[in-house]
């Protein structure tokens, strides 16, 4: 029960008073990752001994809750109602996939209740009911598995018609149901509420589940023959093997030529299509004899590259370069490769073999003189070690020549040591070194075969989409199904609409399996950020009518901001001293938010101090804003009517550099000591170096910078500091210009709704949580606007 | 930073270059002694580099005096280094493998074509946007980064709305306490215990949630343009300006940190790489 | 005006012997051997290793380092760190760069990390084990470009390797196939590997930043578009320490500490000066 | 002229349009559209660069030309960056194509490693000074803003320090002072950066729309 009630203020004492009565024992902290929970982590000790008070009752309790699962009868396994089942067309953003949903039947709570009436029978403590029928129910609980069964036709295996899975002909998978997957494809979003907890999705993705055809079915033979010639008679065939060995071959190559086997399966089967393929070649006489026993050699080797030493993965490189040569006739044939091209490849793979070879020897070359090097470095930190100990024991007289001793052992382990660095590099290196000693063409021509495999994996990767796109768009027909260990329930109807359009008739057929069907399609929109469009659609239209008003009435309304007044008060304060006032920008080119403020701000100072016929000097970081800003101040002499005072020296392009900047431009202030410094902008790390300066020269500074790390410097530096939003406010208030004023009262709007959102969905939400407890009217209602208000906030990724 | 003219600073200038001369002197004795170059072998690349980014470093700190020749002949050499190392590495990561590569090193006729169909247009567009070093045919830039400006623009919208506002409001909108439904236990405990279980489940967090949402709210409304902050409003935006200083320290207090370790990592590469001092 | 030139002198003065002080606190804890602070990591840095902790081996992690050398002492550890942990794991971490002019530290950071494992006979191939993409310009519609098709965007990685084949890039087609996402960065790339990646194309993204970048991260992490948050040198510090790999951020944590001291005396006594001027009706500046 | 200034300006608005429209439609087109768009930028962007280069560049040339003072340091950036571009042309001998095997590193990282990556470091690293010293100066709690704000910094600067749990260690908790430190930033902290965080959002939407709009029009740069 929450305790909302009690007032606040002994909340926060009561926090206060514990927090420094328990800084006293030490106690290990448990760790919290989540940022709310940080201060209750003070309160741990209390914690445990809550934690042990509550071993000590299950301790008392257990003998209870045995006596009750004996007792309990476990709810049966039920599929869902075939109301609440439901396949949708488009469900994932790329159309590959189908997504269903159900209504799970809550076992969980049907178990909650049937442990309570046990509970009661042995307590009559409510309190311990409720508990011993928690535990028991958690005990109990065992989550059922779920069964797609998508129907496949005999002839070309994938997806055909409903018969097919009464035929038997059906594929099953197991599925996982995650709320993760309910995106794009669903419509509850945008404030419908009222979400089941117990609904479950689950995708299906056909592509998967038939995945685009190989380029040659496999037969039996082939396999029989592989298998022969694959492991050697003497030896147990590996345990790769044994799928195929042990299956009955032909129904599992139909799957796998075309259908759904597990990945081990299709990597084996994939091996067995290509040593048909070289044998064939061999038989041929594509491919040398010599060539297609190695080539089989190292196919039948299962083992993960990990695990290969060097000259090993040399030979599956050579097996690629063979799969490639093996495909060259066809890749001629589909116009992929040119006859020159194709003879290029020929000619190219037996160097990139030999560099291979190369790499492998070099390699193992390294190795070892690594080890070596290890092994002298030992030996010579030995020798080094025991001439220490020589020198240690040494009486007078052997004395020097000990420490002679000493010092060559010493210089002997620094070049061992380096010896070994060396090889270490070496060894990293091997590949490089090695590539880099072949001739420059060779280099070339190898080069070149690197990239024209890329090209065919990226055309390949691209065929293979386009395959699964068509198989996704056809249409699947399944059923769902719901298993505990050997047990299955489908999802049945007693209703079975018969006929067309026209003449539909409705029969009553008890337990007839319910038949989805779907096709994976991409979606048009994404119904989940509908939420998103609309927030942006309404900001996006008061800001711009805003702007529209504003162009007509620039006397907006704006709030008057402190820093503002100081302007005036420090360019009087010039005036009076007869010294210059500094402006200076921050970074940014002419199109950021910063410097169009800035540039704003400074045509009014500017106008003012050409008012009070006093220098403004402007400092730069970037050239086009210094034009800029030479405009503006020029625009200012001509509006006070002295244009002739105008000198365009005083707008000076220091540097783009930021440490030349702030060193030219403090450099200047301390020199002209300057009445009033007004730092305008987007500033970084040269702030504090400015401001300080400023500061130290006895100005007035006023400083504005939308640079939230900065500010503290501002602060606590410069007499008047414009926070960050304030430097735009300040600029729309001054120039009065329609873009700036217009989109400034918009974002007003935007962020009165966010205040006011805030603050009521926070009651809102409270409230509903304080009586989420309790039964009535009120609370579901309260239920209903909680959930509405989450959802219209609800950002999903 | 440069002191201000006075009669004396002549004088002042030669006991500076005095000092100046003796300390690059002994940065140069230091370094000899401490890596000693002479004999075969011993005058490595690395060697050289250390004491070079060494004399750079130092070079550097002597701007805590004050600006001199040596620290801008260092700034401008970085200057000039980080544009040099910047120019090759946008050619090797972006022209040649985006537009060199595709084009002249395409592996077959086929993918020559299909480089060139993918990337021509862009390519143009990219010469197009060299035009901007004409003041005459600037204009044709802006048709190669006009678009690129506005398709930014129209992305910002859609993904700031919900990664920063939508996403923000999110989790600020949560209640004050989720409902507590295990009570079980806490019936017969003593009233310490009672107090400490009540503070750490009810108590601290609906205290930080609600610190949480006037913080939030207050500072929203100090940045809110269009009301006078007078009475309630000046409270609140107190409020707001209280917030946003502890925010500010919060800050300050990590930047320390992330200064002074910039200035650790130095100190330990002068000390241990350069004058060799072993740990 | 004497009273200026004063105080201006007054003021250098001050200043260089602050300057003097912090120097003195930072090089003598390096000097000083045997002293060490024991600390145990935040649950933040820890939340951000169980992420990576979490994986299983084979997973791809995408690190985007985007800082510069200026940045190098307080994210260069964090770099090292986390690709250690990443080969300890066999998790392949897919590391490229918004930075160009961070480029060299960080194809420095991953060939050491894979000499180290090398030199324990864990040998890290580069396209095997990890990836160096290296840096392509425009980041924005770059991350948007990866959320659609990784090895599209960076057609070869940094090396000049075509990426296409590449056995680490194996199952990798967008952004939406990471296991998770770190992004460390001396800028304001956290918000925008955010806007633009993880709440766009949703991965679990995870963030390293700069201490003074820090603090403006929180309400990321509160609402969960940041799985974890290294801050600045101690979150460094913290990372080393439950990899259980102590360097060089660790080594730094004591100069850190003398430095902290010092400063946080000088502002107090300042402070009390101030009061005490105040209260005694002096001007205590 | 129109089409130096308005057919610019329809295309920001169409590509601004198509963009966002671009994030509600997840279908497979629109993620191609998506990516031809990136892909595009990328590649123009890569010029871009080089402008940069030229226009930074070209500064200093003018800097020389005009003799403007301590123009002769300018030259110092000439000499980095054409050292810098030959070392990385040339690469020891590999070209600027592929990063090179030299275990001792090449002539381009070594000027990298040895000038840039410590040159900017160290400058960065003067700030530590700065700080320092200015916090020492300025950090005042001359009102209640100013003493929030000191205060918050220094528990900040302690608590972050492992030093603190040393501290906390004597009192008995190490990890009091983390814990409070975590609290400032969990509470106060958290929320004045969200509430900066969606003033400063909205305020980056607006712009977005008056760029697209054609109502901010400075990007475009001067002239006609």
């Amino acid at each position: 029960m929450t305790h909302l009630k009690t007032s606040r203020l002994p909340a926060i004492g009561a926090a206060v008073v514990y927090i420094l009565l328990s800084a006293s024992p030490a106690h290990a902290q448990p760790q919290t990752s989540d940022a709310r929970s940080l201060l209750p982590t003070l309160l741990d000790e209390v914690v445990a001994q809550m934690d042990q008070r509550l071993i000590d009752a299950e301790a008392r309790t257990r003998p209870l809750l045995d006596e009750i699962e004996s007792q309990i009868e476990l709810p049966e396994l039920r599929a869902p109602a075939a109301e609440a089942v439901t396949a949708y067309d488009r469900p994932s953003d790329d159309g590959s996939a189908i997504i269903v949903e159900w209504l799970a039947p809550d076992r969980k709570a049907e178990l909650r209740e049937r442990a309570r009436q046990q509970a009661v029978k042995l307590t009559d403590n409510p309190t311990l009911v409720d508990s011993l029928a928690a535990i028991v129910t958690n005990e109990l609980f065992v989550n059922v598995t779920y069964l797609v069964q998508v129907a496949k036709s005999s002839e070309d295996l994938v997806a055909k018609s409903p018969e097919d899975l009464e035929a038997g002909l059906f594929v099953t998978i197991p599925v996982t149901p995650g709320a993760a997957t309910r995106k794009s494809g669903n419509l509850k979003y945008f404030g419908l509420a009222g979400e089941n907890e117990n609904y479950c999705y689950a995708e299906i993705k056909p592509a998967e589940i038939f995945p685009p055809q190989g380029p040659e079915p496999i037969t039996v033979q082939q396999v029989e023959r592989f298998l022969h010639d694959g492991w050697p008679q003497d030896a147990e065939p590996s345990d790769d093997a044994i799928p195929v060995a042990a299956a009955p071959l032909q129904p599992l190559l139909d799957r796998a030529n075309k259908g759904y086997v597990p990945q081990d399966i299709r990597d084996l089967l994939e091996r067995v299509r290509l040593y048909a393929r070289i044998t064939q070649f061999v038989d041929e006489g594509v491919l040398d004899e010599e060539d297609g026993i190695r080539a089989i050699t190292i196919l039948v080797d299962a083992r993960p590259e990990g695990q290969l030493s060097p000259a090993e993965k040399a030979d599956r490189t050579w097996l690629a370069g063979v799969k490639l040569q093996l495909r060259l006739d066809r890749l001629v044939a589909e116009g992929f490769l040119r006859d020159k091209e194709a003879a290029r490849v020929r000619d190219i793979l037996p160097l990139a073999d030999q560099l291979e070879q190369a790499v492998a020897e070099a390699t193992v070359l390294a190795e070892s003189a690594k080890e070596e090097a290890d092994q002298a470095e030992q030996a010579a930190r030995a020798a080094r070690q025991a001439a220490k100990e020589a020198l240690d024991e040494a009486d007078d007289e052997t004395r020097p020549q000990a420490a002679e001793d000493l010092k060559a052992a010493v210089a002997d382990e620094k070049l061992a040591k380096a010896e070994t660095a060396d090889a270490k590099k070496d060894l990293l290196w091997t590949r490089e070194r090695v590539r880099r000693s072949r001739p420059r063409q060779e280099r070339r021509e190898l080069d070149w075969l690197v990239r024209l495999q890329a090209r065919l994996k990226e055309c390949d990767d691209d065929a293979r989409e386009d395959a699964e796109r068509e198989i996704n768009a056809k249409t699947y027909y399944f059923r769902l199904a719901v298993s505990e260990g050997a047990r299955r329930e489908y999802v049945t109807v007693d209703r079975l609409t018969i006929g067309d359009e026209d003449g539909a008739v409705s029969v009553d057929v008890p337990d007839q399996w319910l038949v989805l069907s779907a096709s994976a399609h991409a979606n048009a929109f994404k119904w989940f950020r509908t939420n998103t469009l609309v927030f942006a659609l309404v900001f996006s239209g008061i800001v711009l009518c805003f702007i529209h008003v504003a162009r007509r009435n620039p006397n907006l309304f704006l709030r008057k901001i402190a820093g503002l007044d100081a302007v005036e008060e420090a360019i009087g304060r010039a005036t009076e001293m007869g010294r210059p006032a500094f402006y200076v920008h921050g970074y940014g080119g002419p199109g950021s938010m910063s410097v169009i403020a800035a540039i704003n701000i400074l045509s009014r100072v500017a106008r003012q101090a050409a008012d009070y016929d006093t220098r403004v000097r402007v400092m730069n970081l970037d050239p086009i804003v210094t034009a800029v800003s030479q405009e503006v101040v020029q625009q200012a002499y001509i509006e006070a009517g002295r244009p002739d005072a105008y000198d365009a020296d005083d707008v000076a392009f220091m540097t783009a550099e930021q440490f030349s900047y702030a060193a030219a431009v403090a450099g200047r202030m301390v020199r002209e000591r300057p009445a009033a410094i007004f730092l305008m902008g987007y500033f970084m790390a040269e702030s504090l170096l400015l401001a300080e300066t400023g500061a130290s020269t006895g100005a007035i500074q006023v400083a504005g910078t939308d640079a939230e790390h900065q500010l503290p410097f501002f602060i606590t530096t410069c007499d008047y500091t414009l926070i960050g939003e304030e430097l735009y406010a300040a600029s729309a208030y001054l120039s009065r210009e329609p873009r700036m004023l217009g989109s400034l009262r918009g974002q007003d709007v935007g962020k009165a709704f966010m205040m006011v959102a805030i603050v009521l969905g926070v009651i809102v939400l409270t409230t509903a949580a304080f009586f989420a407890a309790r039964e009535g009217h009120v609370a579901g209602w309260l239920d209903h606007l909680a959930a509405w208000i989450r959802h219209l906030f609800e950002a999903i990724s | 930073m440069a002191q201000a003219e006075t009669p004396a600073s002549d004088t002042r200038r030669t006991i500076e270059v005095i000092i100046l001369i003796a300390l690059v002197s002994a940065f140069l004795v230091v370094s000899l002694l401490v890596h000693k170059p002479f004999g075969p072998g011993n005058l490595t690349k690395e060697m050289v580099g250390t004491v070079i980014a060494a004399a750079v470093t130092l070079i550097m700190y002597s701007f805590l005096y004050r600006d001199n020749p040596l620290f801008k002949i260092a700034e401008n050499l970085y200057v000039g280094v980080a544009l040099g190392y910047g120019s090759i590495m946008i050619w090797r990561q972006s022209l040649l493998p985006e537009v060199f590569e595709p084009l002249f090193l395409a592996p077959t006729r086929d993918a020559f074509w299909s480089a060139l169909a993918a990337r021509g247009i862009p390519i143009v567009l990219g010469l197009l946007l060299l035009t901007r070093l004409s003041r005459k045919h600037s204009w044709l830039s802006r048709y190669s980064y006009g678009p690129l400006v506005g398709w930014g623009a129209g992305m910002a919208i859609v993904l700031t709305f919900h990664t920063s506002i939508l996403k923000q409001l999110q989790a600020a909108i949560a209640p004050l306490q989720e409902g507590i439904t295990n009570s079980s236990f806490g019936e017969n405990l003593a009233f310490g215990e009672r107090l400490g279980q009540w503070l750490a489940q009810v108590g601290l967090p609906v205290l930080g949630a609600l610190v949480l949402l006037v913080g939030t709210t207050a500072v929203l409304f100090y940045f809110f343009f269009s009301v006078e902050h007078k009475r309630l409003g000046k409270a609140t935006a107190n409020v707001g300006i209280w917030f946003l200083m502890i925010s500010f320290g919060a800050t300050f207090g990590y930047t320390v940190m992330g200064r002074l370790s910039l200035l650790i990592d130095r100190v330990d590469f002068l000390l241990f790489e350069w004058l060799k001092i072993t740990r | 005006m004497p009273t200026h030139q004063d105080s201006l002198k007054r003021l250098t003065v001050t200043r260089q012997i602050v300057y003097l002080l912090v120097a003195t606190s930072i090089i003598l804890p390096f000097l000083i051997k045997g002293i060490s602070l024991p600390f145990e990591a935040e649950p933040g840095a820890e939340t951000f290793y169980k992420q990576l902790d979490r994986l299983p081996a084979g997973s791809h992690v995408l690190m985007s380092f985007d800082y510069d050398p200026p940045s190098k002492a307080e994210l260069y550890p964090m770099t090292v760190a986390l690709l250690r942990h990443c080969f300890e794991k066999d998790v392949i971490p897919i590391v490229m760069t918004n930075w160009p002019s961070g480029l060299g530290l960080f194809e420095k950071a991953c060939e050491e990390v894979a000499a180290e494992f090398a030199d324990k006979g864990d040998k890290k191939v580069s396209g095997t084990d990890y990836v160096f993409l290296g840096y392509r310009p425009s980041m924005t519609d770059l991350i948007l470009n990866m959320g659609v098709d990784i090895k599209g965007a960076f057609t070869t990685d940094y090396y000049k390797q075509p990426t296409a084949a590449m056995p680490a890039l194996e199952g990798v087609k967008s952004l939406r196939d990471l296991d998770l996402a770190v992004a460390l960065a001396a800028g304001n790339t956290v918000e925008l590997w955010m806007a633009y990646g993880s709440d766009r194309f949703g991965f679990p993204l995870a963030a390293g930043t700069t201490a003074v970048g820090a603090p403006k991260l929180y309400p990321f992490l509160d609402s969960g578009q940041l799985v974890g948050l290294l801050g600045g040198l101690r979150g460094a510090a913290d990372y080393e320490k439950l990899i259980e790999r102590p360097d060089i951020a660790t080594s730094g944590m004591v100069a850190l500490s003398g430095a902290h001291i010092l400063l946080i005396v000088l502002i107090l006594g300042a402070n009390i000066w101030y009061v005490v001027g105040r209260i005694t009706g002096k001007e205590g500046k | 002229m129109w089409y130096k200034r308005t057919i610019p300006l329809i295309l920001v608005f169409v590509l601004g349009i198509l963009a966002f429209t671009q994030n509600f439609v997840p279908h497979p087109l629109s993620e191609k559209f998506l990516k031809t768009v990136t892909d595009w930028s990328r590649i123009i962007n890569g010029f871009a660069l080089f402008l940069g280069a030229y226009s930074l560049l070209h500064m200093h040339v003018s800097r020389i030309r005009r003799q403007q003072p301590g123009w002769a340091y300018s030259g110092f950036v000439f000499i980095g960056a054409m050292g810098m571009i030959i070392l990385g042309l040339w690469n020891d001998g590999v070209g600027p194509v592929r990063a090179s095997p030299d275990p001792q590193g090449t002539w381009f990282n070594w000027g990298y490693e040895s000038i840039q990556v410590s040159c900017s470091s160290a400058m960065f690293s003067i700030l530590a000074f700065f700080m320092a010293s200015a916090a020492f100066r300025t950090f005042r709690a001359r009102n209640l803003g100013a003493a929030l704000l000191v205060v918050a910094a220094l528990i900040v600067m302690f608590g972050r320090v492992t030093i603190s749990e040393t501290v906390g260690g004597w009192l008995g908790r190490p990890k009091v002072f983390g814990d409070i430190v975590k609290a400032i930033m969990d509470y106060p902290n958290m929320a004045a950066k969200r509430g900066v965080l969606l003033g400063i959002a909205l305020g980056a939407v607006a712009q977005s729309l008056r760029i697209i709009f054609g109502i901010e029009r400075s990007y475009l740069g001067g002239g006609d």
